[in-house]
C-alpha cells in the first residue's frame, strides 16, 4: 500500500509515542524530586565516608555549586532544563558529571542486560517450542515444571546459589567482576532466567494457540513440509508475544539488575543506586530512575514498532 | 620528637631488598587524588605518593621531615619558618620552592575549592577571606626566598609543623592552576616518590610508577597497579584477588578473618596493627536519657565489648579504654575507661538507678547503614535492655541522615561514631570532640562543629587550650594526659575498640612492607625480594 | 402468531405525523409511558435518527478525526402488537438501531417517540418507566448472560430493578412462572448459564425480556446463534409470547426466510439508510429497491427444484465502509442500475412517483430513484 | 404450561416437557463455585502449593509456639553455630537461633506479601475501574499516571520511597503497594472494557439498572478474577521483593527476624557458613513457589476456556 | 434385525474393509474419494469425546457432495480426517479407511501423504481471515504452494499467484498481490481461499462451511465462483454446511449427519421431496421459507446431543417422534432405502430402523 502514507503515519506514531515518553519521564523525576527534597539531612553535610560534618563554608559553596540554595521549584526547572541537554548534573561526591560517572555503569549494565535477554530468548525459545512440539511428553513436563520452579526462585537466592557452586564450589568463574565476558555469564543468566521461564511458558502457550490456529491448518493442508510449516507459520506468529513480553521485561530486568549487581558486584546503574542511596548521592539516584525510566520508555517504543513490522495487522495510531 | 631538624634521617630500610616490581592493590574509588581534596585512605594513597611535604607521619604517631630542612617558631607560637631543602623537583622539571608550596596552599583555601580538607589552614592568617572569596591569597604565608617558606598563623598553634604532615599541605607545580582544574585533578604533577602513569581512570585503576628524578630517597618498586573496586564489597574482592595472586595487599571481610589469619599468618603474610582511630558510642550529654555521666557511666559498664568483640568480630579487634589510641604512644593510658575494662553488670544497675535510668526509658542509638555497623550495634542494644532494662530503639540510616540527626537541636540518646586522627597529635582528638568550641551551635541551635555529644566541661577546655599553649612537647602531651583523664571521668565519650588494621601482605615477593599512619602500604620503602 | 390488519398501503411513515404529547411534568411522563397504548396505533415512531461513531486520536485529548456512520438518518414506525422485521447485510447498522431504541447508545441526531415521548430527552423516573416497557433478546445467548449470577438471579433481576413490579416474597413465584412460559423447568433456577444449551439460554434470556411484561420486545439476531433445529423452538415460542402477551417486536436478522415467516412488515437496511419497507408480502413478492431484488435473489431456496429457473443477481464488489460512505445513493456503487444521478442525488425513502397513483403492492417506500418492480421470489414458478 | 413445540407432521403429541429438553445427563448440579474447586482441587500442584500455603500461614500464625527461642535473643558466647544441637538450623553472628527467626520470618513475609498486594489491588482496582468505566479524559489521566508508575522498576521504586519513608514493615508494604498498582490497574481497565461491551452488561442497562449496580453486580465480578488471579501470584513477586529489599538494606530493619535480613546476613559467610543463607533463601523459595503454583492452579480453575 | 447385529459388532472394533458400510449405493469403479467406517476420537481430559463414529460416503471426479447436519456433528472433524490435519493429540483416529484414487491414505508414510495435500486434494475453511496467515502476504501465501510442490522460484511463484489472484476475480491483483488479508474484505479472503485450493489443480476439494462467514449477497458470489470452477476442473467437491439452502443450489448428493454418524444418504432432489429420517425430516420441516409464509414452524424437540455420553441406540431417539423400544437399545445401521416395492433407490440410505414409516409415511 502507500509507503509513503505509512511512513508518514509511522512518522507521526513516533513522535506521539516520543511526546509521551516526555511526559512519563517528566513525571517519574517529578515524583523524584519531591521524594528526595522532603528527606533529612544535607546531602553534602558530610565529608563523604566520615562522620565529620563539613565547614559551614564549604557546605555554602557547594550549595552554590549544586544548586541547593534554591527553592525545589527552581531546582526541578534547572535540572529538566539541563536535561533537555543531556545534562545529569554533578554528582556530590567527586562533582564529576553524573553522565561521565553513569554512562560506563549504564554500558556495563546494558552488557548484563543484553547478554541476559539473549539468554531469556534462546532459553526462553528453545524450551518453550520443545514443550509444544511434544506436548504431554516427558519434556513438556519437564519444562513446565522447570519453569514452574525458576518463577519461584527469586534472584537473590539464585544468585548467591550459582556464586557458591560456579565460584567458591567449582571455581569455573572469577569472583571479582572484571567485566570480561567470563565475569558476565553467571549474573546474565540469574537476571535471566526467571524471565527465561516466563517467556518459555508465554513461547509454549502462544506455540499452542498457534500450533490450533486454523492457518496452521491451512499450511498443513497445503502440503508443506513439517520446518516450513513450523518456521514460517507458527514460529513467527508465536514470537509477536513473545517481544512484546521481552520488552515490558526490560523494565523489570533494570529493577532485577539492582539485585544482581548487588551480589556480583557488577559495576552497573542498580549497584550505582544502591551505593548513592548510602551516601544520600541524589543526583546519581535521579539519574539512575530518569535513565531506567527512558530506557523502559524507549524500548516499549521499539517493541511496539518491532510489533508493528511483524505484524501487519497492528496500525500504529 | 616532632621537633628534631634532622631532614636526613634515614627511613632505615637498609637496602636488603631489591629494586623493581609490580606491586598490585585494589581500594575503592578515591574521592580525589589532588592534594587539594584527597581526605580518605584511598585517596591519601595515592596524593601521600605522587607527593612530598614538608613532614610526614610514622606508622607509630612521630612526625619526620621530607622537605623541610628546618623550622622555627615564635615564642608566641604565631609564626612559623622552614627552610625547605632545595635542589628537588616536580616530575615536570619544575623546581620545588617555597612558592610552589604557597600556591598549593593558596589553591586549596580558594572559596572555589570548596575542599573538604581545607579546614587544617583555618589557623592561617587571612584562611577565612579565602574562604569567604573576599581574596584569594592568604595574608598569612609568605615566600621570602626560595628555600624559605614562612607562615603567620591568626592563633598560636605550637603543633602546626605536625599538621603539615597532611597531604592537603603538599605544593604544586605551576601547572596545577586552580582547585577545579580537572585535567590537572585527574593526573596530578607532583613531586613524589611516584608520578601518574596515565591519568586516573575512574572506577577502574590508576598506575603509579617510580619518579626516577625524586630528589629524595628514591622508591625501589617501579610501578604501582592501583585496581578501583566496587566499594560495595571491596573487602570481598581484595581477599579474593589476593589468594587468586592478583593483589600484593588486600583486607579481608570479616567472616573470613578467623579462617585467612590462621592460613597467612604462619606464612608471615598477616599484618595487624591498631592504627589511629577509635570507634565510640557518642552520647549527648546535654539532654536526653544520658544527660548525666552516671548515665553514661552505666552504659559502659553494661556493654560487654569483650563478648562483642568474640562473637561478633571473632576475636578480630581490640577493646578501647582510652579516648586516644594506643598509637599516640606518649600519652596513651591503658583502662584509663575503667568501666570499659569490663561488662560490670551490678555497676551498671546501680549507676543506671542513681541516673534515674529505668524501665520503660528509651534510649536511641542512631547509627548508618550499609557499613557493617548493623550486627554489633543490635548486640549493644541487647545488653543495655538486659543489663539497664531500659528499652533501645536501635535506628539505621544513610550517613547524611544520620548526621542532620546528630546535628538537630535536641537530639538525644546516643550515636554510632568513630574519629581518626588527621595527624599524629592527641589535640586532633579531644579539642575537635570534646571542646565546648567545637560544638559550634549555629542560630537554629543545630550543632556544626564535631563535636556533636555537646560536651562542655570548663577544666577541659582549659587544659587543652593550656596544652596548645606549650611549646614544650613533652609538657604539652602531660596537659593532654590531664584533659583526657578529665573527659573520660565524665565519660564524654564511650569508648567500644580500637580501629584495628588486618591486611594481608605478599611477603614472599615482597620486603620490608608495613602499613603507614593512613593505613596503606609504604610503597615508598617496600622493595623486591 | 400475530394477526395484525396489514396496514394500509399508503402509510408511509415519513409521512404520518407524530403525535407528540408534550408532558409538562415528570409525572405526567411516567402516566403517558404507562397508558396502554392500542392495538394498531403507532407505538414507536423513529424519526431522522442518526449515530456516529466518532473515530479519535490523540494521547492526552483525543481529537476527532472522523466517524463512522452507522445509523445515518433512519425513519420508520412500529405499530402496536405487530412484528417489523428488519434485514440487511452484516455492519449496516441494524444492532445500532436497536441499541438506540434502547437507550444504550445516545442518538447522534433524530428522535424516537415513544407514545408521543421523546425518549432520547427523558431521564429519572420517566426514562425508568420507558425501559419497563422497552425489552431486548440479544443475538448471543453466550455473552447476554451474566456467567456468575444464577437463573434465578438473572430473571428476578429486573424485578430488583423495579421493585414495584413484583413484591419482595412474590418474586420467587414470578421467576419460576417466567421459566415456565418459556419452557424451562422451573426447578432450574439455581443453575448457572453454563450449563444450559445455546437454546435454552436464549429462552433464559426471554423470560428476562418478559418479567417486566414490556409492550415492546427488540431482538436482535435472537436465532442467528443457534443450531438450526433448535431455530424453530425458540422462533415459535417468540410468536406464541407474541400472542400471549400482545407484545410488538423489532426483529433484526439476516436471514431473510425467518424475518418473513415472523415479521408484518419488513426494512430492509444498506449502510445506515434503510432501503426499502413495507409489508413483507410487499417486500418480499413486489420488491423494488434494486438492493433488495439482489438481497432476495441470493437466498439459497431449499428447493433444487426451484434452483434452475431462478434469475439470481449477483453483485459485485464489497460493502463500502461506513466510515467512508459514497455520495449520493450508497448502493450505486454495486448497483446495476446506476446512472450520474444516484451520484449526485440522495434518494429519498418514499412511495415511488410512478406507483403512487396505482394500488399495486409495488407502491411502498423505497429510496431509489429507480424503483422497479421485479418479482424474484417467484421469478422460477 | 402450553405446548410449544408442534409441527405440521405433529410427531403425535409426545409430550415434549421441558423437563426432557432440560435434562442433560451430563449436568451435573453444580454451582459455578463448587465446579471451580473441584477442578482447583484436581490439579495436584496447585493443591500442593495451597498446603505449602497454609503450612506458611499455621507456622506465622502459631510463631510463638513453634520457635524453640527467641528469635531476638541474642547468644554472643554461641555465635554461628552450625546446626544441630540445641539450634537446629544453628545460629547467626549474634547468636540467635536460626530456626526461631525462620519461623518468625515467615510473619513478616506473609503480612507483608498480603498487605502490599492488598495496597496495589485496592489502588488498582479503584483506579483501574474509574478509568476502565468512565473512559475518556478519567481514562486517560490515570492510565498516564500509571505509565509513569509502570516504567519505575519495581525495586527502584520502592527503594525511593523507603529513602523517604525510612525503613520499616509499613514502609515496605507501602513502597511495594505503590509501585505494582499499575499493572493491577491496567489489568482490570482492560478487562472492564471488554466486559463493559458485553451483553449482559447492556441488558442491565436496557432493564434501567443504575451505573452503581450495573458495575458491582455485573462489570466487577466478572473482570476481578483475572485480577484476584494475578494478585494471587504476585504475592510471592512481593515475597521476594520484601526479601530482595532487606537484602539491599533497604527493608525492614536488621534486627528484625526476616528472610531477606537473615541471607543478607549469611552473604558474607558464603563458603564459610552456607547454612546461615541456605535455609532462609530455601524458605523464600518454596513460599515463592507456593504462590506460582497457587496463582497457577487458580488461573486454570478459573479458566472459562478449560471449563 | 440382522443389519442390526452386524453393526453392533462393527461398534466393537474388528470390522474388515470389505464390509462396506451400508448401502450406499451401487458398486462403480473406485470412487475418487471413500471414506469407510471412519471413528474419530478426542481426548480431553478425562473425557473422551466420540467425534465421529463410523461415517462412510464416497465422491466420484466431478460430483459435488454435500455434508449436512448441525454444529458438533463431525462434519468438520470427517474433513480434517481426510485432509490428515487432525488435531492430535487430543484427536485420534480409533478406525475406519480412507481410499483416494483407490488407494488408501491413512496408513500412508507421511511423506507421501503430505504431497497429496494441497496437490491432489485441497480444502476450502470456514472462516477465511483466520485461515490465511496474518502476518504473510497473500501473494506469498499462494506462491508457497508452487513453491512447495513445484520447487518454483519466489519470483515465478508470484506471477503464478497474480494469475490465480485473477483467476477468482479479484480486481486489481498485480497491485494487490503484497498485501495482507486483513487488508481484504471478507469475499475477498474467501475467495483467495478458493485461488489457494484449486492452485495445483486438485482432483478433490473439501469446502467446510465456505460461506457461512459471508454476507447473504457476497455468499452468491462466492458459491458461484466455486461451483463454476468445480465444473471446469472437474474435480470432485464436499461441501460441508448446515444450511440447507446451498446444498439445493449446488450439491448432487448429500450425506446427512448426526452425532457423528451418517444418517441418511441421497441425491439432493430426492431427499427434499421424500427425506428417510425423523432428522431429516425435521430440519426440512423446520426451515421457513420465503414462499410459504403462514404456519407455526415445525420444530425437532430436545437438544443436540453431547457427544461424551451419546444416547444409546439411536443418538436421535431422545428428539424422535417415532421412536420405539427398539431406538433406545439397538443402533441402526445406514441400509438401502427402497420404494414401496422393493426396488432399490439409487444412491440412498437411511440409518433409521423405521426409514420405511419415514418416507412411505
Ligand atoms: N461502539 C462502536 N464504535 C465504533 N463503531 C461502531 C460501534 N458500534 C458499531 N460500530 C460500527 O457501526 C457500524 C454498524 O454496526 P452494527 O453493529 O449496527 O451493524 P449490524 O448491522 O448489527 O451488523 P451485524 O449483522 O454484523 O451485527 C459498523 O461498521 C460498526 O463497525
Ligand atoms: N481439536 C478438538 N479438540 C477437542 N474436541 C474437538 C476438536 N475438534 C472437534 N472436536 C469435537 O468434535 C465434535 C465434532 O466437531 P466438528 O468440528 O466436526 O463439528 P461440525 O459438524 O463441523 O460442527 P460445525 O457446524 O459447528 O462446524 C465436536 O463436539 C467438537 O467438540
Ligand atoms: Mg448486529
Ligand atoms: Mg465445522
Amino acid at each position: 500500500m502507500g509507503s509513503d502514507v505509512e511512513r508518514l503515519v509511522m512518522g507521526r506514531y513516533v513522535v506521539r509515542r516520543l511526546g509521551q515518553l516526555v511526559v512519563v519521564v517528566l513525571g517519574a523525576t517529578m515524583v523524584l524530586f519531591a521524594c528526595l527534597f522532603v528527606l533529612p539531612g544535607d546531602p553534602v553535610g558530610q565529608i563523604a565516608g566520615s562522620d565529620k560534618a563539613r565547614d559551614p563554608a564549604v557546605i555554602e559553596q557547594l550549595h552554590k555549586q549544586y544548586g541547593l540554595d534554591k527553592p525545589l521549584v527552581v531546582q526541578y526547572g534547572s535540572y529538566v532544563g539541563k536535561l533537555a541537554k543531556g545534562d545529569l548534573g554533578q554528582d556530590y561526591t567527586q562533582g564529576r558529571p553524573v553522565t561521565e560517572i553513569l554512562a560506563p555503569k549504564l554500558l556495563n549494565t546494558a552488557k548484563l542486560a543484553v547478554v541476559a535477554i539473549v539468554f531469556d530468548v534462546i532459553i526462553g525459545i528453545a524450551a518453550g517450542v520443545i514443550a509444544a512440539m511434544r506436548r504431554y511428553s516427558v519434556w513438556d513436563i519437564t519444562v513446565t515444571f522447570s519453569t514452574t520452579l525458576a518463577i519461584g526462585v527469586p534472584s537473590i537466592v539464585l544468585g548467591m546459589i550459582m556464586q557458591w557452586v560456579f565460584v567458591i564450589k567449582l571455581g569455573w568463574f572469577p569472583l571479582i567482576s572484571d567485566g570480561t565476558f567470563n565475569s558476565l555469564i553467571l549474573p546474565a543468566f540469574t537476571l535471566a532466567i526467571i524471565d527465561a521461564a516466563l517467556v518459555a511458558q508465554i513461547a509454549r502457550s502462544t506455540m499452542l494457540e498457534v500450533m490450533g490456529a486454523d492457518y496452521v491448518k491451512t499450511a498443513v493442508a497445503k502440503g508443506l513440509s513439517r520446518p516450513v510449516v513450523l518456521l514460517r507459520h507458527i514460529l513467527r506468529n508465536s514470537v509477536i508475544p513473545v517481544i512484546t513480553y521481552v520488552g515490558i521485561s526490560f523494565g523489570a530486568l533494570l529493577g532485577g539488575a539492582i539485585i544482581t549487581e548487588t551480589i556480583f558486584n557488577w559495576d552497573g546503574i542498580g549497584l550505582a543506586l544502591v551505593t548513592a542511596i548510602q551516601q544520600n548521592n541524589n543526583p546519581i539516584i535521579v539519574g539512575v530512575v530518569t535513565i531506567s525510566v527512558a530506557v523502559f520508555v524507549v524500548l516499549n517504543l521499539i517493541v511496539d514498532l518491532l510489533y508493528a513490522a511483524l505484524d501487519p495487522r497492528i496500525r500504529l495510531a | 620528637g616532632g621537633g628534631d631538624d634532622d631532614a636526613s634521617k634515614d627511613k632505615g630500610n637498609g637496602g636488603s631488598g631489591k629494586a623493581g616490581g609490580t606491586f598490585r592493590l585494589g581500594i575503592t574509588e578515591p574521592v580525589s587524588i589532588d592534594p587539594y581534596n584527597a581526605q580518605e585512605s584511598e585517596g591519601i594513597l595515592v596524593t601521600d605518593n605522587l607527593f612530598s611535604g614538608l613532614y610526614e607521619p610514622t606508622a607509630d604517631g612521630q612526625v619526620v621531615p621530607v622537605l623541610a630542612e628546618s623550622k622555627q617558631v615564635s615564642a608566641d607560637g604565631k609564626t612559623w619558618t622552614f627552610k625547605i631543602k632545595a635542589g628537588t623537583k616536580f616530575s615536570n622539571g619544575e623546581a620545588v620552592d617555597a612558592e610552589s608550596f604557597v600556591r598549593g596552599w593558596n589553591r586549596v583555601a580558594q572559596k572555589k575549592a570548596a575542599s573538604d580538607v581545607a579546614y587544617h589552614m583555618a589557623g592561617i592568617a587571612g584562611f577565612e577571606d579565602v574562604q569567604s572569596g573576599k581574596t584569594d591569597k592568604m595574608s598569612g604565608l609568605s615566600a621570602p626566598d626560595a628555600t624559605t617558606l614562612q607562615v603567620k598563623l591568626s592563633a598560636p598553634d605550637f603543633e602546626f609543623d605536625t599538621k603539615t604532615t597532611h597531604t592537603v599541605f603538599s605544593p604544586v607545580p605551576k601547572v596545577a592552576g586552580d582547585a577545579k582544574n580537572a585535567a590537572y585533578n585527574a593526573a596530578p604533577i607532583g613531586n613524589g616518590p611516584f608520578k601518574m602513569d596515565g591519568k586516573w581512570e575512574h572506577n577502574k585503576k590508576i598506575t603509579l610508577v617510580r619518579n626516577d628524578d625524586y630528589g629524595l630517597k628514591k622508591a625501589k618498586l617501579d610501578k604501582v597497579e592501583i585496581s578501583i573496586l566496587n566499594a560495595a564489597n571491596s573487602a570481598n574482592l581484595e581477599y579474593q584477588g589476593f589468594q587468586s595472586g592478583q593483589f600484593d595487599w588486600a583486607r579481608m571481610p570479616t567472616p573470613q578473618l578467623k579462617p585467612a589469619k590462621a592460613k597467612y599468618e604462619p606464612q608471615g603474610e598477616w599484618l595487624e596493627l591498631d592504627t589511629n582511630g577509635m570507634n565510640y558510642l557518642l552520647p549527648i550529654t546535654d539532654n536526653g536519657p544520658l544527660k548525666s555521666a552516671k548515665a553514661r557511666e552505666a552504659v559502659s559498664y553494661a556493654i560487654d565489648r569483650d563478648a562483642i568483640i568474640a562473637g561478633v568480630f571473632q576475636g578480630m579487634q581490640t577493646k578501647s579504654t582510652t579516648i586516644l589510641p594506643p598509637v599516640f604512644k606518649d600519652v596513651y593510658t591503658k583502662d584509663l575507661c575503667t568501666s570499659c575494662v569490663k561488662q560490670d553488670k551490678a555497676k551498671a544497675k546501680a549507676l543506671a538507678k542513681e541516673a534515674g535510668l529505668k524501665p520503660g526509658t528509651t534510649i536511641d542509638i542512631g547509627y548508618n547503614t550499609g557499613a557493617g555497623h548493623e550486627e554489633w550495634v543490635q548486640a549493644v542494644a541487647q545488653q543495655l535492655e538486659d543489663v539497664l532494662g531500659v528499652k533501645v530503639k536501635a535506628s539505621g540510616k544513610p550517613f547524611a541522615e544520620l548526621l542532620a540527626d546528630q546535628q538537630k537541636p535536641g537530639a538525644t540518646g546516643a550515636y554510632r561514631f568513630a574519629w581518626g586522627a588527621d595527624y599524629p597529635t592527641p589535640d586532633n582528638f579531644l579539642f575537635p570532640l570534646l571542646s565546648t568550641s567545637s560544638i559550634n551551635k549555629d542560630d537554629s541551635g543545630k550543632v556544626t562543629g564535631d563535636n556533636r555529644g555537646r560536651y562542655s566541661n570548663k577544666k577541659f577546655d582549659d587544659l587543652l587550650s593550656k596544652a596548645r599553649a606549650t611549646k614544650d612537647l613533652p609538657a604539652r602531651n602531660e596537659l593532654y594526659k590531664q584533659a583526657e583523664k578529665v573527659a573520660m571521668d565524665d565519660v564524654a565519650l564511650i569508648p567500644l575498640w580500637n580501629r584495628t588494621q588486618l591486611r594481608l601482605v605478599n611477603t614472599k615477593k615482597f620486603a620490608d612492607v608495613k602499613m603507614d599512619f593512613h593505613e596503606d602500604p609504604n610503597l615508598a620503602e617496600l622493595s623486591l625480594k | 402468531m400475530a394477526d395484525i390488519e396489514k396496514k394500509p398501503v399508503d402509510a408511509t411513515p415519513n409521512v404520518t405525523e407524530v403525535a407528540k404529547t408534550e408532558a409538562s411534568t415528570e409525572t405526567a411522563a411516567v402516566n403517558a409511558i404507562e397508558e396502554p397504548a392500542a392495538q394498531g396505533e403507532p407505538i414507536i415512531q423513529v424519526r431522522n435518527l442518526v449515530k456516529h461513531f466518532p473515530l479519535t486520536q490523540g494521547i492526552l485529548f483525543k481529537k476527532q478525526v472522523g466517524a463512522v456512520k452507522a445509523v445515518d438518518g433512519i425513519s420508520f414506525d412500529l405499530y402496536a402488537g405487530e412484528t417489523l422485521g428488519i434485514v440487511g447485510e452484516s455492519g449496516c447498522g441494524k444492532s445500532t438501531v436497536a441499541k438506540l431504541l434502547m437507550l444504550l447508545e445516545q442518538a447522534t441526531a433524530g428522535e424516537i417517540f415513544y407514545k408521543g415521548q421523546d425518549i432520547t430527552k427523558l431521564s429519572g423516573r420517566a426514562l425508568k418507566a420507558v425501559r419497563r416497557n422497552i425489552q431486548m433478546v440479544f443475538q448471543d445467548p453466550y455473552t447476554s448472560l451474566n456467567p456468575r449470577m444464577t437463573v434465578g438471579d438473572i430473571i428476578g433481576e429486573p424485578f430488583d430493578i423495579h421493585p414495584e413490579v413484583a413484591p419482595k416474597g412474590d418474586r420467587r413465584r414470578r421467576v419460576q412462572e417466567l421459566l415456565d412460559v418459556v419452557g424451562l423447568n422451573p426447578e432450574y433456577i439455581n443453575r448457572y448459564p453454563h450449563q444450559f444449551s445455546g437454546g435454552q439460554r436464549q429462552r433464559i434470556g426471554i423470560a428476562r425480556g418478559l418479567a417486566l411484561n414490556p409492550e415492546i420486545i427488540i431482538c436482535d439476531e435472537p436465532v442467528s446463534a443457534l443450531d438450526v433445529s433448535v431455530q424453530a423452538q425458540v422462533i415459535n415460542l417468540m410468536e406464541k409470547l407474541q400472542d400471549e402477551f400482545n407484545l410488538s417486536y423489532l426483529f433484526i436478522a439476516h436471514d431473510l426466510s425467518i424475518v418473513r415467516h415472523i415479521s408484518d412488515r419488513v426494512g430492509v437496511m444498506y449502510l445506515g439508510k434503510m432501503a426499502e419497507i413495507g409489508t413483507d408480502a410487499q417486500i418480499y413478492e413486489h420488491p423494488t429497491h434494486p438492493y433488495t431484488q439482489a438481497l432476495l435473489s441470493a437466498v439459497p431456496v431449499p428447493d433444487p427444484e426451484a434452483r434452475e429457473g431462478r434469475e439470481r443477481i449477483i453483485l459485485s464488489g464489497d460493502v463500502p465502509s461506513p466510515a467512508n460512505p459514497p455520495s449520493g445513493c450508497r448502493f450505486r456503487t454495486r448497483c446495476w442500475k446506476a446512472q450520474d444521478k444516484c451520484a449526485t442525488e440522495v434518494p429519498l425513502l418514499a412511495v415511488p412517483e410512478r406507483f403512487k397513483a396505482s394500488k399495486t403492492p409495488a407502491a411502498h417506500e423505497s429510496a431509489c430513484h429507480f424503483a422497479e418492480e421485479k418479482d424474484v421470489v417467484h421469478a422460477a414458478s | 404450561m402450553t405446548e410449544l413445540v408442534t409441527g405440521k407432521e405433529g410427531p403425535a403429541a409426545a409430550g415434549p416437557t421441558a423437563e426432557q429438553q432440560g435434562a442433560e445427563p451430563t449436568v451435573v448440579r453444580v454451582s459455578q463455585w463448587s465446579d471451580i474447586r473441584a477442578r482447583f482441587f484436581a490439579n495436584k500442584l496447585a493443591v500442593l502449593g495451597l498446603f505449602i500455603l497454609v503450612v506458611l500461614v499455621i507456622v506465622a500464625v502459631f510463631a510463638p509456639l513453634l520457635a524453640p527461642f527467641d528469635p531476638l535473643k541474642q547468644d554472643l558466647a554461641n555465635t554461628l553455630q552450625a546446626p544441630g544441637g540445641d539450634h537446629l538450623l544453628g545460629t547467626d553472628s549474634l547468636g540467635r537461633d536460626q530456626l526461631s527467626r525462620l519461623i518468625y520470618g515467615s510473619r513478616i513475609a506473609m503480612i507483608v506479601g498480603m498487605a502490599s498486594i492488598l495496597v496495589a489491588c485496592t489502588i488498582g482496582i479503584v483506579l483501574g475501574a474509574l478509568a476502565g468505566y468512565f473512559g475518556r479524559l478519567i481514562d486517560s489521566v490515570i492510565m498516564r499516571v500509571a505509565d509513569v508508575f509502570f516504567a519505575f522498576p519495581l525495586l527502584i521504586g520502592a527503594i525511593v520511597v523507603i529513602l523517604l519513608m525510612g525503613r520499616g514493615v509499613l514502609p515496605v508494604v507501602l513502597s511495594l503497594g505503590i509501585f505494582s498498582w499499575a499493572t493491577f490497574a491496567r489489568l482490570l481497565r482492560s478487562q472492564i472494557l471488554s466486559v463493559r461491551e458485553m451483553d449482559y452488561v447492556h441488558a442491565a442497562r436496557a432493564l434501567g439498572a443504575s451505573q452503581f449496580r450495573t458495575i458491582r453486580r455485573h462489570i466487577l465480578p466478572n473482570s476481578l478474577t483475572a485480577v484476584l488471579v494475578y494478585a494471587t501470584s504476585n504475592v510471592g513477586i512481593a515475597i521476594v521483593a520484601e526479601a530482595s529489599l532487606s537484602y539491599l538494606g533497604v527493608g525492614v530493619p536488621p534486627e528484625v527476624a526476616e528472610w531477606g535480613n537473615m541471607i543478607a546476613a549469611g552473604r558474607d559467610f558464603m563458603g564459610v557458613k552456607d547454612f546461615m543463607w541456605m535455609y532462609p533463601s530455601l524458605a523464600i523459595v518454596v513460599t515463592a513457589l507456593g504462590f506460582v503454583l497457587l496463582g497457577n492452579g487458580l488461573r486454570d480453575a478459573l479458566d472459562p476456556k478449560l471449563r | 434385525m440382522k443389519t442390526n447385529k452386524l453393526n453392533e459388532q462393527a461398534e466393537g472394533d474388528d470390522m474388515t474393509s470389505a464390509e462396506t458400510a451400508g448401502g450406499s449405493g451401487p458398486d462403480k469403479a473406485a470412487p475418487l474419494l471413500e471414506v469407510r467406517d471412519l471413528q474419530v476420537e478426542f481426548k480431553v481430559r478425562d473425557n473422551v469425546t466420540k467425534a465421529v463414529n463410523g461415517v462412510s460416503y464416497s465422491v466420484d471426479a466431478g460430483e459435488t457432495l454435500a455434508v449436512l447436519g448441525e454444529s458438533g456433528s463431525g462434519k468438520s472433524v470427517t474433513a480434517q480426517a481426510i485432509m490428515g490435519i487432525l488435531d492430535s493429540p487430543p484427536g485420534r483416529i480409533s478406525g475406519g479407511e480412507i481410499y483416494f484414487q483407490g488407494q488408501e491414505i491413512l496408513s500412508m508414510p507421511e511423506n507421501e501423504r503430505r504431497r497429496l495435500r494441497g496437490a491432489k486434494m485441497a480444502m476450502i475453511f470456514q472462516d477465511a481471515l483466520s485461515s490465511l496467515n496474518p502476518v504473510l502476504s497473500v501473494g506469498f501465501q499462494l506462491g508457497e504452494m508452487f513453491r512447495a510442490h513445484r520447487g518454483m522460484s519466489r519470483k515465478d511463484a508470484k506471477a503464478k499467484a497474480i494469475e490465480l489472484m485473477d483467476r477468482v476475480r479479484i480486481p486489481a491483483a498485480k497491485q494487490r498481490v503484497g498485501d495482507y488479508p486483513h487488508e481484504f474484505s471478507g469475499g475477498m479472503r474467501q475467495r483467495i481461499m478458493i485461488a489457494m485450493a484449486l492452485a495445483l489443480e486438485p482432483d478433490l476439494i473439501i469446502a467446510d462451511e465456505p460461506t457461512t462467514a459471508l454476507d447473504v449477497t457476497v455468499q452468491a458470489q462466492v458459491m458461484d465462483l466455486l461451483a463454476e470452477l468445480q465444473r471446469e476442473y472437474n474435480m470432485g467437491l464436499i461441501l460441508i454446511t448446515h444450511d440447507l439452502g446451498v446444498v439445493a443450489d449446488v450439491a448432487d448428493k448429500i450425506a446427512v449427519m448426526y452425532a457423528g454418524r451418517i444418517v441418511e444418504t441421497a441425491p439432493v432432489h430426492e431427499i427434499y421431496k421424500r427425506p428417510a429420517h425423523p432428522y431429516t425430516e425435521g430440519l426440512l420441516a423446520s426451515i421457513p421459507r420465503l414462499d410459504q409464509k403462514g404456519q407455526e414452524l415445525y420444530a425437532i424437540k430436545g437438544l443436540p446431543p453431547n457427544l461424551q455420553n451419546i444416547p444409546s441406540g439411536c443418538a436421535f431417539n431422545p428428539r424422535c417422534a417415532r421412536a420405539e423400544d427398539v431406538c433406545r437399545t439397538d443402533i441402526p445401521v445406514l441400509s438401502q432405502v427402497t420404494e414401496r416395492d422393493g426396488t432399490e433407490l439409487v444412491g440412498r440410505g437411511s440409518a433409521c430402523h423405521f426409514w420405511k414409516e419415514t418416507i412411505h409415511g
